[in-house]
């Protein structure tokens, strides 16, 4: 079994017809993932080259009704991108994965009360997506070939550093069921502890992989939870230690949340709820491989 | 995008703020005739970027021309956190019977605004949050719905002002709310909101943070941009679509991801090693990119040898290998590289690789380690 | 028994200080109502005359906190009244009954969502009130002299017109549990369906005098609401049949609710719900009595 | 209160709507000159709040100045529904390819706005619903939130729209709404919204309601109100806060509440009467209110007997009865007249009543019986 997606996932592409939109969806296609249609408004009936198969609507309703799609991938630009979500979510999908960088925060906060009262689970945005390689569905940017089945959880803020642990992961033995990355932007959909809860439940995943970074309190928010609610064993490899003291992130923010945001403060709280802190990621990656033995 | 405080007091005084008149002045001479338009005494303000205005010396009273012209050559002369004082502002000075700390700020937990409001303004708001964390008032509002009359009228009321000062403060708080929502900020803040001998309310600061994501629908704030916020270099690196801060050691970096590039450079460290920058070229990253991020490590003296380290998602690692090997073939210095690069279009980014004569290590960590042991 | 409000019920005031505000709270305190605050912004601490034991409050939530006050009555003028609503629902009030005439619709419009995702029943706006005889409370302005406790429920669009047919079933000696003034303004918080609903849930209340008018479809509503749902007696009583078609029913309301609003469209799917529709209000509060029986 | 078609055009044209330009003109002179301005040929369509204008004869193309100057005089010679044309609009006339329709009201059962969009405009919108209403698509807006891109476009592509023209409608969908919130309307409507020859579209007609309720805080749409929209007794009705509507029969009524004065009216005729009017006092009846009252209710040369039914709530009973007893000491005209009162101050009012000299009724039937057979 694996969280969010799984083989009865059928997917509809928001932007396939642009040039990453296509190139990705080939990707996704490979890897296994049902691509059942397209959406670009003013480019019903286009065909894309190496996707002529899968046709291509003017809004996501069209394409919901005719193909059954019950999950979107976002590539639309910035400005669209917020718009897009709230499409999807007035469709019913269950979930949507938002890839796209840059959306101001403003327009987030403007769709987040929508995506809170429905049913849609909106991961992202600026997030590389999610796959459960049992069922060979990947939704999103994340590179397939590292990844393999098993029994680990994964959950990120970070793209990149999340291929890297699951390559470790791969690499020693140890596969995943599902791996999610949440997004780096301030307000996201889906946060650490959404994704722990359905780790938790979910009978085939036997520990999680948390990778936080500095800035904001998610992590702390996830050791929290992790020590009230969770069974299941947790490692984690937190951003940022070597960081300058965060430019972006103003006094205000660490009023609001209370907390620093720094590294260490994240690793101490984990550590306090019992979650094994790597050194690096591939430590990170090592310390589940050992518990989950 | 950090706004100087004239033009947020433009912008929150078009938003109803009971802000007193002002002028700005880059002489001394200047200044001083400004002042003169005021009744005495004034206050000279140092236009910068950076906080810590009061204690650097940036903020001085004046009774007379002389004086004026005085402060404003003091202020005009100084650095405040490395950044010159290039311009002051000119304003009444306003006989001030409280203090309070007004703003507006994201909520990454509640996904919503924060109205955050304290008796205890004037000083550092930071202070207040660590050592009476209760003196703060919290209000979240929804940007769409805006603040409702009542609560900032609970929320006045809370301050302890009167009726009439909150009738006042309900049209403050609404009006910064817009004024946060109308510019895409990311902070909007006064402080101090005073209460002045009459018992009227004035905004006699205004700080303005904007959500660089939003620039692109915001020109005229976009326009406010003070060039001298940040380097050259880190003026190139966004006008490249890069994300670089430079810093003490030896190993430049060029990472795709801020999470990666951080953890790259912990593992530099851990390896005993020092970075040089953070660099993060993100997504998409094609020749012109690589090769400005190669010149930006390049050009920092201390830069001992660099590590590329690419794992592609949205990228594609076949894009970013060509754009090493044109980087390196127009580069002049020679110093040492070390190149891992895997996922999306590695197998091709190697072969490519491989053809230009460049090596590729296949895990972070043995990246770091090479790159640590080339640096010494 | 009764609905919305009984012997429990702790008024607060909102605009007790105005003129009409503290003449309508006496009437409500002879009537028994239990007035427990006033609050006018800006006037706490004021003394009212004849009210001079009901403390006035800045705001609601110091009311409430201070003398668990969980009713509040609105007089306060149109242009603050959206705002004195919200203010009612957000110190968390059981119910908030607005008599305030002449409120914008846009903000009733901005206001309804906020009502209907709280747990606060909002009676009005424009409405005279609720009674409920038999616990002596009132909130309101209904002339409480014409009321006297019983097993009739009242529901009404119109202010002077529930008086009228109040008295005729005081008169012919059927007292009421409830009577409810839901208001005539287009946006209102509480509709003929839902006091049909809470009447039909009350076992003392034995049937139900509704009262309607031309304009909007909410009695062709309640009509098939009483036909699918209600065991208990309902008449009615039609205002306009004899009125000019009404000159502010632009077409396009017409168009949005598929009916023609006339008393005898109303009067028809009544009737067909098995409703006794009398010709004029005595009659109907006669019809109610017979049935009562 | 209804917007004259020519402000309804300034209002959505602000909001971004691709409006023709136009000229308003009050003489077939102006109106042949206005429509030089233009490329020929024109449309000439009469400025009346009343509908039905087309087929009333109220809009004629022209195709030459003299042909504009004929079209103009003969509209200005109609009445359009009891309402004579004092003005005409003149605008280029569109070489249309298809009619939309495209209207925003108040969803009463939804506690929303709807947007309404069909693919056949141009027609009676009424007709329509009633005879094919699945050819009206509806979308119910929050007015705090706005019409998204989405929904628009979703709406314009359902409409069988291009990509292109649904970029143009997105804006158009989205301006009218906006139009709607901004002036605090009860009904705005573009009908036809135009497809011209190049395929783009246009609005050219605009329909205008406001909320009456909401002219308080809309100063610049009470500016556009047309003295001409109501009669002089109506006008001095709605100048005193009374609800005044003239009809045919013989006793006038003066009744608290519109329920109520509509239940009244029913009463006499129930009992073989016929009211000569429709009017409310509402909430809150001083002398000077009951004054005006009688005053408009007499001024009717059919009107035989009057009736008085206060059922008194809000109201006080008392403050009634010194009216009525002020009033008729004013007034010179006799004319019989019965009384009912009852309610919040009754005995007091019913002690007024009787010290005057008026008798008054228990009943409102009782009362009506009384009336109509007074005024037979």
């Amino acid at each position: 079994m694996s969280i969010l997606l799984d083989a009865t996932t059928r997917l509809v592409v928001q932007g396939m017809t642009g040039s990453q939109g296509s190139f990705h969806t080939r990707l996704m296609r490979e890897a296994g993932t049902r691509v059942v249609a397209g959406v670009t408004p003013g480019r019903a009936g286009a065909s894309v080259a190496g996707l002529e198969d899968v046709p291509v609507f003017n809004t996501v309703a069209e394409a919901t009704q005719e193909t059954g799609a019950n999950a979107a991938c976002i590539f639309v630009p910035a400005a669209f991108a917020a718009d897009a979500i709230l499409e999807g979510v007035a469709a019913g999908l269950d979930v949507i994965v938002c890839l796209t960088e840059g959306i101001p925060v403003l327009d987030m906060l403007r769709v987040m009360p929508r995506v809170r009262a429905s049913g849609s689970h909106l991961i992202g945005p600026n997030c590389p997506g999610i796959t459960t390689p049992a069922d060979g569905v990947k939704v999103g940017v994340m590179p397939w070939a590292v990844h393999s089945p098993g029994h680990a959880g994964v959950v990120s803020r970070s793209g990149t550093l999340t291929y890297e642990v699951v390559q470790h992961l791969t690499d020693l033995g140890a596969g995943q069921t599902t791996t999610v990355g949440i997004g780096g932007d301030p307000i996201i959909g889906t946060r650490f502890i959404d994704v722990l809860s359905m780790f938790e439940a979910d009978p085939e995943t036997h520990g999680v992989v948390l990778l936080g970074e500095i800035g904001g309190d998610d992590e702390e928010r996830a050791a929290t939870y992790i020590q009230e609610r969770m069974t299941k064993p947790v490692t984690s490899f937190i951003a940022g230690k070597t960081a300058p003291p965060e430019r972006r992130m103003g006094h205000a923010g660490a009023i609001v949340s209370g907390t620093s945001g720094s590294a260490t403060a994240k690793e101490s709280a984990l550590r306090a709820a019992g979650v094994l802190v790597g050194e690096t990621p591939e430590h990170a990656a090592r310390l589940l491989v050992d518990r989950l033995r | 995008m950090k706004v100087h405080e004239c033009d947020a007091r433009e912008i929150f005084r078009r938003h109803g703020l009971p802000v007193p008149d002002w002028r700005v002045a880059s002489t001394a001479d200047d200044a001083a005739q400004a002042a003169s338009a005021f009744e005495w005494p004034v206050v000279i303000k140092a236009q910068v970027l950076a906080g810590g205005r009061g204690k650097a010396g940036g903020v001085k009273l004046a009774d007379s021309p002389a004086e004026a012209a005085a402060a404003a050559t003091q202020i005009l002369g100084l650095n405040i956190g490395s950044e010159p004082v290039r311009r002051v502002l000119v304003a009444p000075a306003v006989d001030i019977a409280r203090e309070l700390y007004l703003g507006v700020v994201i909520d990454r937990t509640a996904q919503s605004l924060v109205l955050m409001a304290s008796a205890e303004g004037g000083v550092d708001i930071e202070e207040v949050a660590a050592t009476n964390p209760s003196a703060i008032l919290r209000v979240n509002v929804d940007p769409v719905v805006g603040l409702p009359d009542w609560e900032a009228r609970q929320l006045g009321f809370a301050l302890g002002l009167t009726g009439a000062q909150v009738r006042q403060f309900v049209g403050i708080a609404q009006g910064l709310v817009e004024a946060f929502v109308d510019v895409d900020a990311s902070l909007a803040e006064v402080n101090p909101l005073v209460v002045d001998d009459a018992g009227d309310l004035q905004a006699i600061d205004a700080k303005l943070n904007i959500d660089d994501n939003a620039l692109g629908r915001q020109p005229d704030i976009e326009q406010l941009r003070d060039p001298h916020e940040e380097s050259e270099a880190e003026r190139r690196a966004r006008a490249a679509g890069l994300s670089y801060i430079k810093l003490d050691g030896t190993i430049g970096c060029m990472v795709n991801g801020a999470g990666l590039a951080m953890a790259t450079m912990d593992v530099i460290k851990h390896y005993g090693g020092e970075p040089a920058n953070f660099l993060d070229v993100g997504g998409g990253a094609g020749v012109e990119k690589i090769t400005t991020a190669f010149e930006l490590i390049l050009e920092d003296p201390n830069v001992r040898a660099v590590l590329v380290n690419i794992f592609a998602g949205i990228t594609r690692a076949d894009d970013v290998a060509a754009g090493v090997i044109a980087a390196r073939e127009r580069l002049t210095q020679e110093v040492p590289l070390v190149v891992r690069v895997a996922g999306t279009r590695e197998a091709e980014a190697l072969e490519l690789l491989d053809c230009a004569g460049i090596g590729a290590e296949r895990s972070m960590d043995s990246a770091a380690a090479l790159v640590v042991e080339a640096a010494r």
